[in-house]
């Protein structure tokens, strides 16, 4: 592989300017914390629901540039957005890491440029540990809980 | 379309040896069959131009390789028409067996239970779980035969109808009568009596000679062997409802069946990873794609008229040989290609060499199977088997052979 | 004599591969090795020439695969110097060590016993006994490592001087720090403590690199696998002292491990073939024969002074990069060829993906030894494992693609 | 193979026309029956010893034509012998089946025409089961027992 095929533009200004990186969120409603014990990424996710909307959204975590911009894409491209919407992005996007062309692509906005990701199946749940942790968090908000945490090496379709 | 043998036999190395100036006639395909070129290919490939481990790797052959296996995974599970999330690879069909003794009988069965086979069964398919009943107390029972070589479906239903039977090991196809049971009655028979019977079947003479749906067939586990079914020595699998998989507890233990370990605690691994310790068999993975996109594109419908036929003609040709008694069905319907026969007077061990001299290759021995030699009433047989690079060109040398050792032995 | 590599590289195929118009550097021979043309030879020409099961065939190809399958066992018997009534084939060293977790551990272990191993051990050699302890309730102790990555002799002196220690799993050579544990050394430890304690040697790491006399070692057990000693995949081996692999109950159960069968009883084999179930791995035996008089004919003191050689140059160019730090021990002596490090500030993952980008290939990960990453109070590391066909020509690409990676990456 | 590397006239004879076969065997001193699973093969071999000598010796069976010859050509080679002598002759017979030359080729008479099954791997047990057999009823005599019952498929070095 070419570092170009992996690492596009966008994917390296994520990396290194990540957007809604913070270990706190004022007001939040969940918090889940993921890690994949398979390459050791760990990723806390904060999540404010007001009136059935992403109303704020931080993560902080270690991991590879694939997992850490990856996340920060997401936290963008989910801000603001209805729960429900929001899940079904996290699905287009997950569907979309197993080779599915996305329905939405602008919605993904920079998650877009992850479409490469791929054909690195290795790199796949890197790509995936943020959404899969929002989610989560969603599923968790929804059930009533406010903590959640979950140690995955794969991502699943989705559960309902 | 039918098969054109002679330009299909170009495929097989082996079958181009002369053995002595004599052509070599392979009629030992239910032990092993002949592999075709492509499949070498397919293997030579992996080790001359990905060659490196699985899963995990980030660099191009890693994911090469990976890709290779995985896909091995989902031509197989097309193949026998099932879930790819089912299907567990191993090292032969004896493990597939083993690997279902060990991962569900023996953590449900015990005093009280009862598991039914039947005793046309390979040893593959008997000993493993009467191992297991030795160990942990519970009762093995056994379909009896017919005399034209059918499982008793009326005993069947008797020695069910307890709803002890928890556990049913039988083959869809037998090694030494040839005979193809019907595996769908006899898994519907066991959930009548009892609901929550798990219904294992030993594919491994099946797959190489019919069409087989999994999910048609409705059993829960099906065990079945590369070597068999035109591919490389050395892999197998094993192919579960996923649904069952997932309650199945783990067998071998070690890399990639894993998800994480400290010092006093372990999480095992999604399905069918769970269940695949250690390296898999790569190459071998590659050749059984290889094997199974061959039989594909002859057509498994195809395959087994070319075979149906086929043996009706060997058939023949044994019964009209003096002193020679053919076992199994005579029927052609419920019947695959192995035929086992005896020759009055001689023993099968002086059939095998005399055909061996006459470049014939056929097995004599118990076959593995020596609770239905105890039926049939003898200590070993000789075993024809042909396979889709046979024809009735392969007769004659069979039949001179067996001629030969009638006139060289008969005391 | 020393090892000339750049004839030497002419044997191994997919080291003349190239990647995005680079040259190919394999730096991940502890994952997999290399296969040489030699090996691909002798499985082609069992699949050309011999294509047939092995055991009790009368006709000539099942002889000549007999023969090929019994010439591999006593081929690895002299190899690592052991009697060949010990040998027995697997598929890859993981189920040689579930092998001996099955066979002895969950046969002769229960509450109140034992199980010593060490923090350093590979899932392989870890998990089957975890699993067994889990199972029937006997302890199991952990060595721990000193801070240059050996074994602390000490600390496993007072771990076995409570005499209740009945079986050792340790690592000869370690995939991750390359420690050569001194495993002769902790048998005599063992032993003092407890005289019948049994050793099982995980030799993986071990076989490939250093000449290894299983007599001297003076072990019980040994495990090692093909594909990462020039072999082909799908086939390894767990070589026993044959007084003590007469006392083992079967693992798997099948065909070929067995005397007789009737219906409610069974008589095992003699040894190692009560320990072989189902159709071997008989292309994959005939590949590791070629293996071995590959690496016999080098001279396994060559291979090993020639790692010895390279690895200390390895871990000097390392070392030599800003940002880097190597675990394991720096003492070269007591040090195989696989070299872990970790790049300040860069994850594994863009390590190796850089790497990948400039043509060479390494490992990332844990390398299924999560206990090992916990006491390194790492996630993963990246690894580095030369061999014989691996020169000091290969160092320069792995350094320039690390020194990328932190511009690259590092924050 | 061709028939004559395995099937020499002297086997045929000898499978054709057994030397020593019978059921009884008057003034029996021991009685042994050994069967080999694998094939089939069933052996009972009778000794009658006097004065330490195989005074008499009778087999009788059902195997193949190289196990029933064997049987034949063992007993002709070994009537009149000392036990220790039969013994050490067996021995020399189990080794040549195992590829060296035999030391007493005089000695084992037609037994030697079996030197060319030892390239025939299965069929050594078969041209072994009647020298196995002999050598179990000499170690059963001198154990002071009549009679053993022994199921193999292979043979091995001697026990002593
Ligand atoms: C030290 C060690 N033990 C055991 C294994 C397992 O070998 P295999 O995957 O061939 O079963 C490995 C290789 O991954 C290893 O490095
Ligand atoms: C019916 C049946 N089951 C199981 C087996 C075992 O297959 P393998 O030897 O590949 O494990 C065989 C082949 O010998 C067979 O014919």
């Amino acid at each position: 592989m070419s570092m170009e095929d992996l690492y596009q533009e966008i994917i390296l200004d994520h990396y290194r300017k990540p957007q809604h990186r913070a270990p706190v969120l004022e007001g939040e409603s969940v918090h889940v914390h993921h890690s994949n014990p398979l390459c050791g990424d760990e990723m806390d996710l904060r999540v404010r629901v007001v009136d059935g909307q992403v109303d704020g959204i931080v993560f902080d975590g270690e991991g590879c540039s694939i997992s850490q911009a990856s996340a920060s894409a997401m936290t963008v491209a989910v801000a603001g957005r209805e729960l429900d919407d929001a899940l079904a992005l996290t699905e287009d996007f997950r569907r979309m890491m197993h080779g599915d062309e996305p329905s939405r692509p602008d919605d993904l906005q920079d998650g877009i440029a992850f479409q490469g990701v791929a054909r690195f199946p290795v790199r796949v749940k890197c790509a995936l540990l943020g959404w899969m942790a929002l989610r989560d968090a969603i599923e968790t908000y929804e059930r009533g809980a406010s903590a959640h945490t979950v140690e995955h090496d794969d991502d699943r379709p989705p559960s309902g | 379309m039918p098969i054109d043998v002679p330009t299909l036999r170009k495929a097989f190395p082996t079958l181009a040896r002369e053995l002595d100036g004599q052509r070599l006639v392979y009629l030992d395909s239910a032990a092993s069959s002949q592999t075709p070129v492509a499949v070498l290919d397919a293997m030579d490939h992996y080790y001359r131009w990905s060659r490196s481990n699985v899963h995990r790797g980030v660099y191009t052959l890693a994911e090469e390789a990976t890709d290779l296996y995985e896909t091995a995974r989902t031509d197989l599970a097309r193949f026998v028409d099932a879930d790819p999330r089912g299907v567990v690879f191993t090292k032969n069909a004896t493990e597939a067996c083993n690997l279902m003794a060990y991962a569900w009988v023996r953590r449900n069965l015990g005093p009280g239970d009862v598991l039914l086979t039947t005793v046309m069964e390979h040893h593959a398919n008997l000993v493993p779980f009467q191992y297991a009943a030795g160990d942990l107390g519970f009762e093995v029972r056994h379909v009896p035969i017919t005399s034209d070589g059918l499982l008793d479906m009326d005993a069947a239903a008797n020695l069910v109808a307890d709803g002890r039977v928890r556990f049913v090991a039988v083959a869809h196809v037998s090694n030494v009568l040839g005979t193809i049971n019907d595996v769908r009655g006899i898994a519907q028979l066991a959930r009548a009596a009892r609901e929550d019977a798990v219904v294992h079947v030993d594919g491994t003479q099946a797959v190489p000679q019919l069409p087989v749906s999994f999910r048609e067939l409705g059993v829960d586990a099906y065990a079945l062997t590369g070597h068999k079914m035109l591919g490389p020595t050395g892999i197998g699998a094993l192919v579960v409802r996923p649904e069952l998989l997932e309650t199945m507890q783990p067998f071998l233990a070690g890399g990639e069946m894993i998800r994480d370990v400290t010092l006093d605690s372990v999480t095992w691994n999604e399905i069918p990873h769970r269940f695949e310790a250690g390296t898999p068999m790569i190459a071998e993975a590659a050749g059984l794609s290889a094997a199974i996109r061959f039989l594909e594109e002859l057509g498994m419908d195809a395959v087994r008229a070319h075979e149906e036929q086929l043996t009706g003609r060997l058939l023949e040709a044994l019964t009209s040989i003096d002193g020679v008694t053919v076992h199994g069905p005579t029927d052609l319907t419920v019947r695959g290609g192995a035929v086992s026969f005896e020759v009055a007077g001689v023993h099968p061990h002086d059939v095998g060499a005399m055909l061996s001299s006459k470049g014939v290759c056929v097995r004599v021995g118990h076959h593995c199977t020596k609770p239905l030699m105890r039926c049939l009433g003898v200590n070993a047989t000789a075993r024809a088997s042909a396979y889709l690079y046979n024809d009735t060109d392969d007769l004659p040398p069979l039949v001179e052979g067996i001629e030969a050792a009638r006139a060289f032995f008969a005391r």
